[in-house]
């Protein structure tokens, strides 16, 4: 039996008002194995610490009981109380009797009573504790990055400048994301390319980083600090460290009809590519769904051409172990599929774009070479209608609840090179609003309208019907009150963005949540934006939320400056709440490990004393303290009772029912 | 008109109609798809203003309300829910009610009664007109 | 009837430390009532609750069995919930098939924002339990006073 | 069939496959077979024993045998291979030291049935075909075979030897439909009051021998909790209402999702409770709310209870299946 | 000599239960145990209970006393039950020879106050065998099942029931039942005949038990046939649960919650934990346990008790062992080695 010593916090009057403290204490001071109780004002202040410690010295505590406010809300401020007066911080019990007794009754009698409880099952509980010491786990100094474009481009690099290893794990056969389709970026007007490649051929070159490109994550364990992933190459059939990029195989072969992905389908590529001139790394790709070697094993023609012998057709996918610090998730983005907006015809007309498609129609590197055509005709257009909020702030199903942040800027970028480049043309632009908070954002608006004459039109687009080689689009004009109808020659919808279809998986692989958009959730909305709840896990670019470049960039180095944070440290204090094994009960069966979700139970063979001077060989579990993260499902998969939980015992969880069910 | 009066309309309108108008967000896609546009005099965006703003009496005496074809486009595309027809809709219903008078009195039916009519409609409009 | 009136079943609830307690501590800090009855017990997650701790309360004298746990998806432990929603099916049918009370046992999952929910599903279970009176199927006649 | 398998007792010793051979001895009746492990070829001529009271299942006695040096040859029917299995996935058995012997088996009989059914003072059962020919104390009788034989045997799950290093006999098959969930039904269908009264009064009897659990390949713990004085809930006799169905409640959470349904606790259950209705409850609703599971058939399978899918129903399932609430 | 004739039988129930409490053997659950006698409750045709007639006077578990814990509180509490006269129909001659086994136990000094209260209170009226089973073996303990001895001794003969006063306590509970006619004392004579026919006939009847005395008590504990007679034992308490004459038991403590309730309960030198002790057990693997077991029936207890063993040839863990291994097995085994 410990010796208990019991104090009840008044909380001002949280809790005073409605429990008799004083009652609360009186009673406690007569359960068994209690020498002391007392209450206080505040017992979470300087004198209510500093109350406790001389308590725990004078009556030589074993163990305490704080009726307080939730052990969430100061259990650490307690333990630490103790751990200063010499206790083991694990000797101390909370009994919550502010969240869920004071504030929760009105009547005296009863919230006393219940408080009376409450306490009465922390001293059974604080009888049966342990002191508890928390082990430490080292720090493995590489990360993970997954996702390869701007985001994670930028937090590998960040995280190599600081002298730590970094790894980048791209689906895509290069590096650069979707910042690679975009022309031009707003509102500097500045080229994309020009301002990505070069990150892009940095990351290549650091010594400290490496691509895995055209690669998956296939599945992680571990926790923080040590992660441990395997990483699927996937077979591109091309060696990557034999080819040179010169892309004489893209030119000869004889597969020309697959739609180039990288121009959105604009176009045409070969079944072995290079997804662009600047592409990272830059070497070939065979895409098996249209390679006929591949699919009929006739053709053979690349390996012919291939001066450098790097094709191998007989390539499979190949997986690398690798064990990572930190893990920063940045999967991006994709715009939404517009199949199910029939009222934009986008599917019935070639000339219903997405803004995307539109970058690409401008991009000098783009189908068209630059030269804004209509993928119908390959007329140039002279009317053009942009229709903003194509799926977004929507609570169809169709669409997306939120604003998607970056259409107001791109249109307005789009609608002010239309009207640069070629002066003929009348831009459209159907708002709802015209959202613009931003460095020069409002600014760079202003002048799609009054430098370049955009008509901002405050209305939206109700229909649009292709007619004798136009586009009719009826819309309304909301400030004059009319319904307008505009003969266009294209029109380009900016459709929301979702986070890429990767990430549920990831999310769940990584255990880090998500919210019902797909989009990862943050430890604190304001405190902690770039890490994930999930320890080790930090977050990067749109996966978290819509965002622009910048923002993008900026949220990347915050990511990165928190794994370097945690790369610095080379241990980790560990929960000491952690299962453990009583070998001479465990039968070895297998239960707890079948059911550990972080493979922290292994098993051997060891030599226990038998009866009669005999000694037997058995095969036992054992917990790895530093993997184990205490949530105790192996304890209950176990029918032997051999597992149990410290901290949480089944012996102190059985006891806080007795008392409370007296 | 008394505001308390204005405000049991309202809420008339939207008991009726079931419709929320502080859902809109004022994007006018529902006038932008309107077929009808034209020959209204209050358009649909509008409908869902003034429902939210209380004035329930100016589109009461509204012409146009008699021309919304009920072809639900507004309600189809409207990204937010908002089902603008319906509010039209429960003002027609409320003009007919307000009125105080039967339109279609049973003992007109026989009159009325054609051979190429429906039963159906004859009993529908009977409860739609009588109050 | 009268004595059914008074009765105040006792009723143990067992939170998850990540989620259900901290959705049990925001009813609080929302000051949302719920009855006296209802004593929390907390656990690191839902799978750390052993069908013993539930027989053990009901032996005790509780009258109700709560279990409140993250939502699925939502483990702090990322599958801990999982293996308790199959226990507890499992332990639930087993005690219905024994002829006790279904209304007795609930697993319940509970967000630590959802202390509304928490509150909510409080109040309902004790209503639920407090109609179905006392424990007499799974009591021990040794522990009642 | 009983010479069949002398013969190859015999012979798996001499050639020097096994030192031992576990199979059933002869007592002082027909019926009272105990398992034994033999060593010599007289002992197999004069005491080995299969017949149709062959019924206590030999896997778990490996358990124990598998660990001795050498190697043991081990005699199983279709339903003690899904237990050898079950042990053998759950590490307990040490398969290298094991010659499993699998053996068909028709059903085995119940001498608690054929008491049962009439017959008082039972010297000596013969069998032919489908009839057995008792000589009683009190005069010859005969009856049925099917009349005598288990209730685990009238509703044979499988007659499928899982797993064997060679068999005796034909290998049958895994029996669909083998009404062996119908009592379990039934009492879903009764009302929970019924149920109440029906379990009140079939574990009131029980007396907590330990003899279900001590007989169960499932349990082969260490220590078993309720003999732990530190699992809170060790218990040694049946004191009160609540203990009873704590014990075989826990008991058969335990088993869940391993229990092989060998129908071992209901043969050996001296009061005669029927506590394969427990596990059946168990394995009826694993295979209607989490997919079909026969443990031991296999020995990669996850027991459902340390599985899980993100689909799976919501433990409230339970208010709305089963008997109507009262 | 008494006599009554069958058809009348629940009226003489219903006279022994109007004066005191009744147990007679009835089916329940599919089997006969000793139940309190109710209105109409048949007799079973089951030749004995599954459980012996010891239930009534030693059962499995009591209350020996109680403490309340308030605070840091103890106080005593008194739960014993002070017992009420009783009356036990149907015991048969093996568990009517079980009590003297008890008796020998628990009346010796230290006197059990339990049991010797409840045996003070019951009045046994046993009923011969006219139709024992082949696991019978209470011939070889001396035990005549046609005369079965208690307090009063009862026949069954064709439509008559006999009865005989053995005791005072017999004589009493018989003069106090109108109901019942006065009979010669020969009139048992034929039934008596027929069952000692049958007897003659039971397979285990003259299990032979010479050498189990205290003379080769080394012998046998030494003897190395133990190993195998156990290797299939389960450790179960089966056959002592079932036993008339076992007689061990454990006190506990039960914390329920306020105070404790110390009770008693039937213990089996078969489990692992049974006189465990600060330093283990004395006996470490079944094997010892079992050869407890079977060397204190048929060799300790006849050594100490002027050589009556400590089995009744009930039968009961014949028919009950779940892998049929049983006394009469052991007692065979053991005899070939002091042959």
């Amino acid at each position: 039996m410990q010796r208990i010593g019991v104090f009840v916090c008044w909380c001002g009057t949280n809790i005073a008002a409605t429990v008799d403290v004083k009652a609360v204490a009186e009673a406690l001071g007569k359960e068994p194995g209690v020498v002391f109780a007392t209450d206080y004002q505040y017992m979470c202040s300087q004198a209510g610490q500093d109350m406790i410690r001389d308590a725990i010295k004078e009556h030589n505590l074993g163990g305490v009981v704080i009726c307080s406010c939730s052990p969430r809300m100061h259990e650490t401020t307690f333990r630490k109380t103790a751990e200063k007066a010499g206790l083991n911080p694990y000797m101390v019990e909370i009994a919550n009797i502010r969240e869920q007794c004071s504030w929760i009754h009105k009547d005296m009698p009863t919230a006393t009573e219940k408080a009376v409880i409450l306490g009465r099952a922390a001293i059974a509980k604080v009888h049966l504790n342990a002191p508890l010491t928390a082990g430490e786990s080292p720090v493995t100094k590489r990360a993970l990055v997954i996702g390869g474009g701007i985001a994670g481009i930028q937090t590998a690099l960040d995280i190599a400048d600081a002298g730590f290893p970094v790894d980048i794990v791209e689906k895509k056969p290069t590096i650069g994301g979707k910042m690679t389709q975009i022309d031009k970026t707003f509102p500097t007007l500045d080229c994309a390319a020009c301002i990505l490649t070069p990150k892009m051929v940095e990351a290549a070159q650091n010594e400290n980083i490496r691509i895995f490109s055209y690669s998956e994550v296939d599945s992680v364990k571990g926790f923080v600090g040590n992660f441990h992933a395997t990483i699927r190459r996937k077979a591109r059939y091309v060696k990557e460290d034999v080819c040179t990029g010169c892309g004489l195989c893209t030119e000869k072969c004889p597969q020309k009809k697959v739609p180039n992905e990288f121009n959105l389908g604009l176009d045409n590529r070969r079944a072995i590519y290079i997804p662009f001139a600047q592409a990272v790394p830059k070497v070939a790709t065979i895409d098996p769904n249209y390679c006929t070697m591949l699919k009929s094993g006739k053709c053979g023609v690349c390996a012919k051409v291939c001066t450098a012998g790097a094709i191998d057709y007989k390539q499979k996918d190949e997986f690398i172990e690798e064990d990572y610090g930190a893990i920063v998730v940045a999967t991006g983005f994709n715009p939404i599929k517009l199949d199910r907006y029939d009222e934009y015809a986008y599917s019935q007309s070639p000339d219903v774009v997405t803004s995307l498609e539109f970058e690409r129609l401008m991009n000098a590197a783009g189908p068209t070479a630059g030269t804004l055509l209509r993928p119908s005709d390959g007329e140039h257009p002279h009317t053009l209608v942009f229709v903003q909020c194509v799926g977004s702030r929507e609570t169809r199903d169709c669409g997306k609840p939120y604003c998607s942040k970056i259409c107001c800027m791109y249109t307005a970028k789009h609608a002010m090179l239309c009207r640069e480049k070629y002066p003929d043309t009348e831009v459209y632009v159907f708002y709802i609003d015209v959202r613009t908070p931003g460095k020069n954002f409002d600014e760079f608006y202003r002048r799609a309208v009054e430098e370049y004459g955009v008509h901002y039109i405050k209305g939206m687009v109700g229909k649009v019907v292709p007619e004798n080689g136009k586009l009719k689009v009826q819309a309304s004009d909301l400030l004059s009150n009319e319904q307008i109808h505009i003969d266009a020659d294209m029109v380009i919808l900016a459709a929301a963005i979702e986070p890429d279809e990767s990430a549920r998986s990831i999310a769940t692989m990584l255990t880090a949540s998500m919210d019902t958009n797909d989009f990862f959730t943050e430890a604190h909305p304001k405190l902690r934006p770039v890490e994930s709840p999930t320890a080790g896990i930090f977050l990067s670019g749109v996966c978290q939320g819509p965002k622009d470049i910048p923002e993008t960039v900026a949220q990347a180095g915050a990511a990165a400056s928190k794994v370097i944070g945690l790369l610095a440290k080379d241990h980790l204090m560990c929960n000491p709440c952690v299962a453990e094994a009583n070998e001479l009960m465990c039968n070895g069966c297998s239960s707890c490990e079948k059911v550990c979700p972080y493979g922290a139970i292994t098993y051997s063979d060891k030599e226990f004393p038998g009866p009669n001077r005999t000694r037997v060989l058995r095969r036992v579990a054992s917990v790895n303290p530093a993997v184990c993260q205490g949530c105790g499902a192996c304890t209950v998969a176990c029918p032997s009772g051999a597992m149990d939980l410290k901290g949480f015992s089944t012996s102190q969880i059985m006891a806080e029912v007795d008392a409370i069910c007296k | 008109m008394q505001k308390n009066q204005e405000l049991e309309l309202t809420a008339t309108i939207k008991r009726i109609s079931g419709v929320n108008p502080r859902l809109c967000m004022k994007c006018g896609k529902c006038s932008a798809t309107c077929p009808a546009f034209d020959e209204m005099d209050y358009h649909p965006h509008q409908f869902v203003d003034l429902v939210d703003k209380g004035q329930i009496e100016k589109l009461m005496n509204s012409k146009g309300i008699w021309n919304c074809l009920s072809c639900f486009a507004c309600l189809e595309r409207c990204p937010r829910m908002v089902e603008p027809a319906k509010l039209i809709e429960a003002v027609r219903l409320a003009v007919i009610r307000q009125q105080g008078q039967n339109h279609l009195k049973p003992e007109q039916i026989p009159d009325l009664l054609d051979e190429n009519l429906p039963q159906q409609a004859i009993t529908s409009a009977f409860r739609k007109y009588a109050k | 009837m009268q004595v059914n009136n008074e009765f105040k079943p006792t009723i143990v609830a067992f939170c998850c430390n990540w989620c259900s307690y901290a959705g049990a501590d925001l009813s609080g800090t929302n000051r949302l009532n719920y009855p006296a009855n209802v004593k929390i017990i907390r656990v690191p997650c839902s799978c750390r609750v052993n069908p013993m701790f539930i027989l053990r309360a009901f032996q005790r004298g509780a009258d109700g069995v709560i279990i409140c746990g993250c939502h699925p998806g939502d483990c702090h432990y990322t599958t801990g919930n999982y293996y308790a929603r199959r226990r507890m099916t499992l332990l639930f049918s087993m005690l219905d098939y024994l002829g006790i009370e279904k209304g007795r046992t609930r697993v319940e999952w509970v967000s630590a924002a959802e202390g509304a929910k928490f509150a909510a599903t409080m109040n309902e279970f004790v209503e639920t339990v407090t109609k179905l009176g006392e424990n007499k199927r799974l009591e021990d006649l040794r522990c009642k006073n | 069939m009983q010479e069949l398998i002398k013969a190859k007792a015999i012979e798996l010793l001499e050639n020097g496959t096994v030192d031992r051979v576990l199979g059933w001895k002869a007592g002082e009746f027909f019926y009272d077979l105990t398992p034994a492990v033999f060593t010599s070829r007289e002992e197999i001529e004069k005491d080995f024993v299969y017949s149709v009271f062959s019924g206590a299942n030999l896997s778990k006695y490996l358990v124990k045998e598998s660990r001795k040096d050498g190697k043991v040859a081990a005699f199983l029917k279709p339903c003690d291979t899904y237990s050898f299995n079950q042990l053998l996935k759950e590490h307990r058995i040490w398969r290298d030291h094991v010659h499993v012997v699998g053996i068909a088996c028709d059903g085995m009989c119940d001498m608690e049935k054929i008491r049962a059914y009439g017959a008082k003072g039972v010297l000596s059962v013969e069998r032919d075909g489908d009839t057995l020919k008792l000589e009683t104390l009190y005069g010859p009788m005969t009856m049925n075979k099917a009349d005598a034989e288990a209730e685990r045997c009238i509703c044979c799950k499988s007659r499928k030897l899982v797993a064997y290093d060679e068999k005796i006999g034909e290998d049958g098959d895994v029996i669909e439909n083998s009404g062996r969930f119908d009592m379990v039904a039934k009492l879903e269908a009764m009302t929970p009051d019924e149920r109440y009264a029906f379990w009140q009064g079939e574990l009131s009897k029980c007396i907590r021998c330990n003899a279900c659990r001590d007989v169960c390949p499932a349990c082969t713990c260490e220590k078993c909790v309720f003999d732990n004085p530190k699992s809170g809930i060790a218990q040694k006799a049946a004191v009160n209402s609540f203990e009873e169905s704590m014990y075989h409640i826990i008991r058969a959470f335990h088993v869940a999702s391993r229990c092989t349904d060998c129908g071992e606790c209901s043969r050996v259950c001296p009061q005669n409770i029927p506590l394969h209705l427990l596990n059946r409850k168990f394995i009826k609703d694993i295979n209607e709310l989490y997919g079909e599971y026969q443990s031991g058939a296999d020995l990669e399978t996850r027991p459902p209870l340390m599985n899980f899918t993100q689909e799976d129903c919501e433990p409230s399932v339970v208010y709305e299946r089963g008997g109507k609430q009262a | 000599m008494k006599q009554l004739t069958l058809s009348k039988l629940n009226e003489l129930f219903a006279a022994m239960a109007a004066q005191q409490q009744l147990y007679i053997p009835a089916d329940k659950g599919g089997q006969a145990q000793f139940l309190p006698y109710v209105d109409g409750m048949e007799l079973t045709k089951s030749l004995n209970t599954a459980r012996s007639a010891k239930d009534l006077f030693f059962p499995q578990t009591e209350d020996i006393v109680g403490f309340q814990v308030q605070g840091t509180e103890i106080t005593l509490e008194e739960t014993r039950d002070p017992g009420a006269p009783f009356v036990v129909f149907g015991v048969r001659a093996c568990d009517a020879r079980s009590f003297d086994i008890l008796d020998r136990v628990f009346l010796s000094d230290p006197v059990d106050t339990f049991y010797e209260t409840r045996r003070a209170n019951g009045t046994v009226v046993t009923l011969a065998c006219t139709r024992p089973e082949e696991t019978c073996f209470c011939g070889a303990f001396g035990i005549d099942p046609a005369n079965p001895g208690g307090d009063v001794a009862a026949w069954m003969a064709g439509e008559t029931l006999y009865l005989n006063a053995n005791t005072e306590k017999g004589e009493t509970l018989l003069s106090s039942l109108p109901l019942l006619s006065d009979c010669d004392d020969s009139a048992v004579g034929t039934v008596q005949a027929e069952i000692h026919a049958i007897t003659e006939k039971l397979p285990l009847n003259k299990l032979d038990l010479t050498g189990f005395d205290g003379d080769h008590l080394m012998e046998h504990f030494n003897n190395p046939a133990w190993s195998k007679l156990s290797e299939s034992c389960l450790g179960c308490g089966t056959c002592t649960f079932v036993c008339p004459t076992c007689q061990c038991y454990d006190v506990r403590d039960f914390d329920t919650g306020h105070g404790v309730r110390r009770f008693r309960c039937w213990d089996s030198c078969m489990y692992s934990d049974f006189t465990m002790m600060a330093h283990g057990t004395n006996r470490p693997t079944q094997k010892e346990r079992f050869r407890q077991r079977f060397m204190h029936k048929l060799v300790y207890f006849p050594s100490n008790n002027d050589g009556i063993y400590g089995c009744v040839g009930c039968g009961r863990c014949l028919a009950k062992c779940p892998i049929s291994m049983n006394i009469v097995k052991v007692a065979k085994t053991l005899g070939e080695g002091t042959k």
